[in-house]
């Protein structure tokens, strides 16, 4: 199947994400389809119990929606929950 | 207009660039830094930001607000990096004809920046302890408190 | 605090005052005073007040404000005598532990202070004419236009 | 009657009310009993046609309702509609 194919993307964690991950990127290779695929597969990376509902995720600097389809070259960021103000 | 900036954030400057001869109303906020959150002393504020989508989401949030309300300006600044306690860690103003729509969209404004962008707030308490601070929404729910304590 | 001012309002220095370390949220209101009311050109503004009772009877809405709802400090400041385009007629301003109540004290000032402080406002207008300004509410309710044209 | 006794009272003039009397306050002998009784005593004086309604009245500088009685000696402040902000 096409969907289930590998792509290398580039993966970027904000915040407690990036404390918890020891790494602000990295490449992944993966067969996540989505945003929220892709974060799950990483839950041990930023280490977070957080439900996706209450992060956020961009793609190609764009805010994103969890459902958004992942592709091959992509550079994912992956939120923690917010608290501008 | 908007933008992070790691120097102060001089509201008066601010406030003289939304001046028109049309404003009749002039609606500001702005958060300050503190001493305390949820029954721990705090010492300091650490704010990271995504800036380019702080700014591009921003961008969006001021672009919905003038689709709701007619609105003569609106902007808003966000500090990032190290806070001392009473700094200002946010400015919003909003100039409008009358008082009406200036509220309403510095609420608006202040509410969607505070929910929708990208940006983290790590407080260092008296103790010498430190922790991220959840998101307002997710603290209503009710469910996952600190990420990290 | 309330005063009654004939020099230029300063709001950096008024808000200045209301900073406590306890305060999160800072929301102020300024009225600036507009080169257009009811489709005529203004050139200036005269606000008349009676001071004595501006003081008494807005000490009592900051008074009623603070009962209502939780707040670390809430001033106004009002300009008499003639003011130019673009001058600041009114500050209110008001610091609170949150956001909610910093702005819905703060709208609850500068509501009341219009319907219920002795103060009048003539407008100069471009073609040489003046005429006192009908109270809001008065408009609102549809009679009795402007006293004197 | 007690209540119809002619007092004297400083009655003072404010804004557009002021103007169109052409004095800022006056003594007045009246037998008005409430502030809305010496205001209507006064409409040629103030010059509006606003009803009470839209005016204030203040007795010895402490605002006051329309109903407050008047007594001789008492200083009253007719207030035309007011516009601060």
């Amino acid at each position: 199947m096409n969907d289930a194919a590998t792509k290398t993307v580039k993966v970027r964690y904000f915040a407690s994400f990036r404390e918890h991950a020891g790494i602000s990127e990295e490449l992944l290779t993966t067969t996540a389809n989505t945003a929220r695929e892709l974060f799950d597969a990483t839950r041990d990376r930023h280490g977070s119990a957080e439900p996706a509902g209450h992060c956020k995720v961009a793609v190609n600097d764009d805010m994103a929606t969890w459902d958004a389809p992942i592709r091959d070259g992509d550079t994912v960021l992956l939120f923690p929950p917010v608290a501008g103000g | 207009m908007v933008q992070v900036v790691t120097a102060p954030i001089d509201p008066a400057a601010l406030a003289e660039k939304l001046k028109d001869p049309r404003a009749g109303g002039y609606a500001s906020f702005e958060g300050w830094v503190r001493n305390e959150n949820e029954g721990r002393e705090v010492l300091q504020l650490e704010y990271e930001t995504h800036e380019p989508l702080v700014i591009k989401e921003g961008e969006r949030i001021i672009a919905e607000a003038k689709e709701r309300w007619p609105l003569i300006g609106a902007e808003f600044v966000h500090r990032s990096g190290l806070l001392e306690l009473g700094a200002c860690a946010v400015w919003v103003g909003v100039a409008a004809k009358h008082r009406d729509e200036a509220f309403l969209a510095c609420r608006y404004l202040i509410d969607d920046l505070k929910q929708r962008l990208p940006i983290w707030k790590k407080e260092h308490y008296v103790d010498g302890d430190s922790g991220w601070v959840n998101c307002e929404r997710c603290a209503q729910h009710g469910e996952a408190g600190r990420l990290q304590r």
